[in-house]
Formats: structure tokens, C-alpha cells, sequence
């Protein structure tokens, strides 16, 4: 198990060594003439007002709830899957009260209408 | 020092470096990036441990769930930089939590301390155990621990009521953070001009929140809105 | 061994040499152990890396034809060094940082999205005997390190200190977790089916030699098939999904400060994700390297190349969605029919059981797998066309109500205008 | 095998992890913050209960099985939490625990 996952480490540090590589490399071989119309902010040429702290809208926090419900479920889900063709049919009922109740919240957003995006 | 030490102080250091940044920072944002490198580096533990399962959710849900709730939560409220690093308390709170680690690390480790000729902690203690001696890990315990889920005899209560917590968590999270429309928000004005009423006098008055609604909604014209090359 | 199995298997011999002539010069250890895998793990990222300049010239080149256009053509013959002309570019172009920028955050986020979406390389299985490492809980593996840029794009909409860049990757993540769930349960039946996460177990299991049937997922899960390569096009933020970038009508959404090698990096980790969407369809529904006749490496790259050609034939086409559009197809149509999608399969999968002596010990009616598959597969069928008559019976009302509603007006603008005349 | 890390060695760590978190709680001036010093606390439990599965239940299955419930409840206690600062941001234009301090909002 531990040494299966040696090879992700060595993944992980050959893939920043290879970026960080074309990082370093393009910062030596790139022009640096700041100047500073370069460094405002982008906005279309438009002069900046006030700074990027926009109220934003809760529902991306509730997308982000429902999102967070499923991808719980399925640290429970998972193992079930792979012990699926050794169970006998009864275990299939929970997984299926598991899984519905799971959908239930889901309804429960949609009839609250938080899933509408307007 | 064998390779697996180094790589557990290694990450230890990590663990613990960035959950101090987190609980110091004054940036939120910042901090709940420093959270993000803290989980990581707890998958990392539970890679070392054999529970490559549970690693991969540790970055499944805390990293790319938790994580997402907090930032956005951040956003949400923009009081991103707080003015002080602590509240009026923070000295107190530091020597309890240092006071409770110390009298922790005396119980869990085979340390003892000796004051006033009373020895304290455990030299003896049995779980010290350096796992070399420690039977190996099922290989598929994810099918075991999925078997034991689904079985009523096991775990499947607890398993189902898992699911009826998040459900009722949800439904919780989404009554309490939706935003009122319709019918609903003119009921909850009401509600509180009654409330305004009531108050106090010398309770300030709460201003209400203008929601500051800056997204322009591009209207995508579906039909001359043809996928265009990328350069 | 004959010269047949030696072209079938030649990826792994010359990996084994290699192997062997490493621990010949370092000798048999933990050092000669870690030269090995970094050695193939920069092999696989150099990979990438070239599938990714390659895959630039190709969409450019087929999406140019599919609208009627000739693409890239100055650069060398038939425009073929178009992505060498680009790389130079990347390389040499200055790269501003704005001023009001937080740095940190800012210079880190192109690189964390890129090793993440390398990352994913590291589980899949090229040919028998030919994968990085195979990890008993691959998929689940892949689904998890896929989740993480999620933060690496919040960090870059964030460190730009733009609010467009901000907006921009706001929408982006809630796009992301959006689609993230029908991924993840449509995997489900594939581990159902498959009895296992590994990816090589995954592949086995729809080959005719190791203990499987030899019949691709597609045809078992067909509905779980669609929904991953929907979910995973909305993924990777291709068209028809790609409205937060949407280059030719808003800016380019959270990277938009971002220039030079930093933005090749985004482009890097787009096009890997895309390519590794469509390696992970054909490792779960289209059965990997699985394959007569020709070497196993040959059908995996036939079979990506025919996904990923299908991706760009989606892009060359579709329209873009609009973005309530891409919000309620997501939540309200892909979720629903997922779940019961895997209830069905579930259920299914159990009640016909393909093995004898499973069936026997737990119940159920034993048949050929052959027949479990068939009705895996009407059944899915089934279910699909039953959904999309009940959205379009759906849909169909709303237009009446809305005819309706337009009739009404007209009506009423007429008394007004008689009124009007009438005065 | 696992080369030689005693047992306690995390049992040590996460009892910093879980003391650091501790202070987040107890010290910090914005409910996120506090909600932060939980998840850790919650992480410190976790690396427990996997690292005692591991060390001396490897053939059981309960510590696991404790270590997926507390990501359940860690993803509840998170979700709730933060959508209710949010309401209370909503209300009160605070997120400092000191001041909300009002049952009613």
C-alpha cells in the first residue's frame, strides 16, 4: 500500500522539478521591462474601482453544501461498491434508503429553489 | 533513521507548521490555504499508515469540499483580513493549549517527569510499540470496511443515520443561508419591522444589507455563440 | 517467445531493460528503486507535455475544418510547427505581475493546477504490466486528485486581486463540484460491476484473458457511460461547457492576469485534464487496452484518439450553454438520473447475477453474462428515453404556458391600443 | 512494515495538532477562524483513530469505520457552522464572537 503510493510521491515531485523547470526557464529567457500601465489591473482598459472585494452571492456557497452532501456519500459509497458482489440483497435495501435519503436533500434545495440560478 | 522516519518528521513538520500559520495568520484567506497544506499533509500520515482510502478522501473532502466551503464562506462574509491576531484572551488560550498538549504528550508517550519525587507519565507504557512487530493490514480493507457498512449487525444503523445527520445537516445549511425571494422575504420584512419596533433604543439600529449585485449577466446568445478557435 | 508476443508486449520489455540496466550500474536498493520511478515519472509528464503540443495542433487543425476553415498553415509544412512556434512564444513572452497582485498565492497557482492535473498519469494503466502504480483504490484515486484543482483555481482568481478573475473562478468552481458529482456516481457501477477500484482490475475485467467476459462497461452501464463523458467535458471546461472562459464573447474568467509560461501552465493543465477525461472513459467503458489482433498499447491510443476526436467534434459544433442552462441540466436532470441510474444498476446487478456460485450464496437468478449484460443494458436504455420524455413533456409545458402568457399580452396591448385609437 | 515509527509518534503529533486547533478556538476574533480550529481539531482525532486501527486493530474494521463518521460529521459540523456565520454576517455585518451575542438576530 505505502509503497504503491512511493510512486505518486516521485509523480508529484517529477511534475513540479518539469514545471517548475519551464518557470525558471521562461523567467530567464523572457524580456522584463515593467512598466506601470502593465502592472494595473486588467479590466477591458478601464481605470480599477476600489479592489476585488465584490459581495457575492450565497448561492455559490449553497452549490458548494450540495456538492459537499454527494462527495461524503461517496466515502461511504466506494467501499460498498467494491464489497457489491458479495453482499446479499438486503444490503442492497440500506444502500438504496442510504442513497434516497441523500437525494432527499437534494429535493429538499430544488423545492426550496436555491438550485434556480437567476 | 530509516527513510519512512524521515518522511513522517518530514510531514509532521508540515502538519503542524501550517496549522500554526493557521490559527495565526491574520489574512483568512491565507489561512485557509495554510489549512489546505495542513490536510494535506494528514493524507500523507494516512498514506504511511496503510489507509490509502482514507487518504484519498482526506483530499477528496477536505481539500476539494471543506476547503470550497470555507473560501467561499470567507468571500461571503469579506471580513478577510482581521484587525489582530487573536481576541483580548489569546495569551490565556495559548498557555491552556500549551498546558493540555504538555500533560497529553506525558500520558501518550513513554516519557515521565519526576517533581517533588513523584514520578509523572508512563516509561512503561505499552503502546509504545515501534511496528515492526504489528501484523500487516488487510490488503482490501475497503471491501471489508464496505461489507461492514451495509451489514445490520455491523455498522448499517450507524451508516444510515450518516445519512439522515447530513440530510438534516443540509437541510439546516440551506434554510439558514438561502436568500429570502418572494413571499418569503416580504414575510421576513415584516417580521423585523415589528422587531425594529421593539427593540431597544439604545440598541443600534442595523443597517440593512444591500446586497451589492455585481454580476452582469452576459446574455449568451445561444445560437451566434458558435465555438470559436482558442487563439 | 515469439516475435508476436514481443511487439505486444514491447513497452515492458524495454521498461524492464531499462530496470535492469539502472540496478546493474546503482545496484539492487532503495536508491536504484527511486531513479526507476522518478525516471518514469518524468517519462510520463515529458509525455503529457508533448500529447499537450500535439493535441493544441490537432483541435486547431479539425475544429478548422469542421467550421470551414483552414487553421494553422504559416508555421512550417501544413502549419505543423505551429506548437513549437507557440512554445517559443510562451518561453520569451513577458510576464507581467499586476502590482496590486498577492504574489505568493498568485506565482503558485499554475503550477499546483498543473501537478495536479499530471498527477492523475500516475494510476493508468498503458498495457498489461504497464502502468505507473497500481493503486487498489485507482478510480477513486483519480476522482480525488481531479477535485483538488478546484483550490488551485480559487487561489489563482484570488491572487490576481481582479474581480473579473475572482467572478470568473467563482463560477468556475461551482461549475467544477457541480459536474464533480454525476462523475462520481456514475463511476459507481463500473466498481459495482468490476468488483474492484484498480484500474488494471478494471481493464482485466473487460479483457477475454484474465478472468473477464470481454464485454466493454459501455454496453453493461451505457447511461453511466454518456453521463461520465458529459460530466467530464463540463470538467475540463470544454465546449459546450465553456462559458467561463468563453474567450470570443467575456474575458478569459480567472486567468486573466495571467500571461506567458504562468498561462501556458492553465492551457497545459486544461488540455492534460481533457486528455485524461478521455483516457479514463476508455479505461472504464471501453475497456482500456483491451483488444484483439493489434498490441494493447496500439487499441488504448486508437480508442483515446477516437474520444478525444470526439471532444473536439463537440467543440467544432455545439452552441454554448448558458449558465442557468448549465446549472439546472446539472442539478436537476444529470443528479436525478444518476442516482437512479445506480439504483437501477444495483438492483439489476443483483437480481441477475452473472456468477453461478455468487448467486447461489446470496440469492438471485444465475444467468450468462452475456444476458446480465443485455439487461443491464435495455434497462439503462430504458431509463434514459423515460427521462427525456418526461423533460421534454415538461418543457413542452412551459412553452404552452408561455404562449399563453404572450397571447394574454398581445390581447391586452390591443384593448390599450383600441383605447389609445378610441380617444 | 512500518520502519520503526512508534505508535506514539502520532499520538504525539496529533495531540499538537489537535492542542494548535485548540487555540485557534479559544484565541481567534473571527467565527471562521474558530470554525478552522475545529477542522484541525477534528483532523487530529482522525490521525488517531487510524494510526491506533492500524497499530493495534489491523483485522477490525471499527476504527476505520469511526474515522469515515468523523468525516461525515466534520463536513455536517463545517457546513452548518459556516452557512450560519453567514446568515449571522447577513444580519448583524459581524463575525467577530465577542460581539454576537444576541439570541434574537
Amino acid at each position: 500500500m505505502r509503497t504503491d503510493f512511493a510512486f505518486v510521491a516521485v509523480m508529484m515531485l517529477a511534475a513540479v522539478l518539469l514545471m517548475g523547470f519551464a518557470l525558471v526557464g521562461a523567467s530567464i529567457l523572457r524580456p522584463k521591462k515593467p512598466s506601470k500601465a502593465k502592472l494595473e489591473t486588467y479590466e477591458c482598459g478601464m481605470e480599477t474601482v476600489g479592489d476585488a472585494w465584490v459581495q457575492f452571492r450565497v448561492q455559490y456557497y449553497i452549490f458548494a453544501l450540495i456538492f459537499v452532501l454527494f462527495d461524503v456519500g461517496g466515502i461511504f459509497l466506494f467501499p460498498f461498491a467494491v464489497a457489491y458482489n458479495s453482499l446479499p440483497l438486503y444490503a442492497i435495501v440500506i444502500v438504496i434508503l442510504f442513497i434516497l435519503t441523500l437525494l432527499g436533500s437534494l429535493l429538499y434545495a430544488w423545492r426550496k429553489g436555491v438550485l434556480q440560478w437567476d | 533513521m530509516t527513510l519512512q522516519q524521515i518522511l513522517f518528521i518530514v510531514i509532521s513538520l508540515v502538519v503542524l507548521g501550517s496549522a500554526v500559520l493557521v490559527v495565526t495568520t491574520r489574512n483568512l484567506f491565507h489561512a485557509a490555504l495554510f489549512l489546505v497544506v495542513s490536510f494535506f499533509g494528514v493524507a500523507g500520515f494516512y498514506v504511511l499508515l496503510d489507509a490509502g482510502f482514507f487518504a484519498a478522501a482526506q483530499v477528496l473532502v477536505y481539500i476539494g469540499a471543506i476547503s470550497i466551503l470555507f473560501i467561499f464562506a470567507v468571500m461571503l462574509t469579506r471580513d478577510v483580513i482581521t484587525a489582530q491576531r487573536g481576541n483580548s484572551q489569546w495569551q490565556a488560550a495559548a498557555i491552556v493549549a500549551g498546558v493540555i498538549f504538555l500533560i497529553m504528550a506525558l500520558l501518550l508517550g513513554p516519557f515521565s517527569v519526576t517533581i517533588r519525587g513523584r514520578e509523572f507519565g508512563n516509561a512503561n507504557w505499552p503502546f509504545a510499540m515501534d511496528g515492526n512487530a504489528i501484523k500487516a493490514a488487510p490488503g482490501n480493507f475497503v471491501g471489508i470496511l464496505g461489507t461492514g457498512l451495509v451489514d445490520l449487525n455491523q455498522y448499517g444503523v450507524p451508516f444510515l443515520l450518516a445519512a439522515v445527520l447530513l440530510l438534516v445537516a443540509m437541510v439546516g445549511a440551506i434554510w439558514v443561508a438561502r436568500e429570502l425571494r418572494g413571499r418569503e422575504a416580504e414575510r421576513a420584512a415584516a417580521e423585523t419591522a415589528v422587531d425594529d419596533a421593539d427593540m431597544d433604543a439604545n440598541q443600534p439600529v442595523q443597517e440593512p444589507l444591500p446586497l451589492i449585485e455585481t454580476e452582469t449577466h452576459e446574455a449568451h446568445d445561444s445560437r451566434n455563440a458558435a465555438a470559436t478557435e482558442k487563439h | 517467445m515469439t516475435v508476436f508476443e514481443v511487439i505486444n508486449n514491447i513497452l515492458k520489455i524495454v521498461g524492464d531493460a531499462v530496470a535492469a540496466f539502472i540496478i546493474s550500474i546503482l545496484g539492487a536498493g532503495g536508491l536504484a528503486d527511486f531513479v526507476i520511478m522518478l525516471l518514469a515519472a518524468l517519462i510520463i509528464c515529458s509525455i503529457c507535455a508533448v500529447a499537450f503540443m500535439g493535441l493544441t495542433y490537432a483541435e486547431r487543425k479539425i475544429v478548422a475544418r469542421i467550421q470551414d476553415r483552414i487553421g494553422p498553415n504559416q508555421a512550417g509544412p501544413y502549419g505543423l510547427l505551429q506548437p513549437i512556434a507557440d512554445g517559443i512564444k510562451m518561453f520569451t513572452k513577458e510576464d507581467t505581475t499586476p502590482a496590486e497582485a498577492d504574489r505568493w498565492v498568485y506565482n503558485l497557482a499554475p503550477l499546483v493546477i498543473a501537478v495536479f492535473a499530471l498527477l492523475t498519469y500516475a494510476v493508468i494503466p498503458f498495457a498489461p504490466g504497464v502502468v505507473g502504480t497500481n493503486l487498489n483504490i485507482g478510480v477513486f484515486y483519480v476522482i480525488a486528485v481531479g477535485s483538488g484543482s478546484t483550490v488551485a483555481i480559487l487561489m489563482a482568481g484570488w491572487g490576481s486581486n481582479n474581480k473579473y478573475s475572482l467572478l470568473g473562478a467563482f463560477r468556475t468552481v461551482a461549475q467544477l463540484v457541480g459536474y464533480e458529482v454525476p462523475m462520481l456516481l456514475n463511476v459507481l457501477p463500473v466498481v459495482m460491476l468490476a468488483g474492484s477500484m484498480s484500474l488494471v482490475d478494471i481493464v482485466e475485467r473487460q479483457t477475454l484473458s484474465n478472468g473477464g467476459n470481454g464485454i466493454p462497461f459501455i454496453l453493461m452501464a451505457p447511461l453511466s457511460a454518456l453521463i461520465f463523458l458529459i460530466s467530464g467535458i463540463a470538467e475540463t471546461g470544454r465546449s459546450p461547457f465553456d462559458l467561463l472562459e468563453a474567450e470570443s464573447e467575456i474575458v478569459a474568467g480567472f486567468h486573466v492576469e495571467y500571461s506567458g509560461m504562468k498561462f501556458a501552465l492553465f492551457f497545459l493543465g486544461e488540455y492534460v485534464n481533457a486528455l485524461a477525461v478521455s483516457i479514463m472513459f476508455t479505461v472504464l467503458f471501453l475497456g482500456g487496452y483491451a483488444g484483439p489482433i493489434l498490441p494493447p498499447y496500439v487499441w488504448l491510443l486508437l480508442k483515446v484518439a477516437a474520444v478525444f476526436t470526439l471532444l473536439m467534434w463537440l467543440r467544432g459544433t455545439l452552441p454554448r450553454v448558458r449558465v442557468d442552462q448549465l446549472m439546472s441540466f446539472n442539478w436537476k436532470f444529470l443528479v436525478p438520473m444518476s442516482i437512479v441510474n445506480v439504483i437501477l444498476v444495483m438492483v439489476i446487478g443483483k437480481v441477475f447475477v452473472a456468477d453461478a456460485v455468487l448467486a447461489q450464496s446470496n440469492g438471485g437468478i444465475a444467468v450468462p453474462p452475456i444476458v446480465q449484460a443485455l439487461i443491464l443494458f435495455t434497462s439503462s436504455i430504458a431509463l434514459l428515453l423515460a427521462s427525456l420524455l418526461l423533460v421534454a413533456r415538461q418543457a413542452r409545458q412551459l412553452r404552452l404556458v408561455e404562449a399563453e402568457d404572450i397571447e394574454k399580452r398581445v390581447a391586452q396591448n390591443k384593448v390599450a391600443a383600441a383605447k389609445v385609437v378610441a380617444q | 512494515m512500518i520502519n520503526g515509527i512508534p505508535l506514539y509518534w502520532y499520538l504525539i503529533v496529533s495531540a499538537a495538532l489537535f492542542c494548535i486547533g485548540l487555540y485557534g478556538v479559544m484565541a481567534r476574533k473571527n467565527v471562521i477562524a474558530v470554525i478552522m480550529g475545529v477542522e484541525l481539531m477534528l483532523n487530529a482525532v482522525n490521525i488517531n483513530l487510524i494510526a491506533f486501527w492500524r497499530y493495534i486493530t489491523p483485522t477490525s474494521i471499527s476504527g476505520i469505520t469511526f474515522a469515515a463518521f468523523i468525516f461525515v460529521v466534520a463536513a455536517a459540523e463545517a457546513a452548518v457552522g459556516l452557512a450560519l456565520i453567514i446568515s449571522i454576517y447577513r444580519n448583524t455585518r459581524s463575525v467577530d464572537p465577542e460581539k454576537i451575542d444576541s439570541m434574537k438576530l
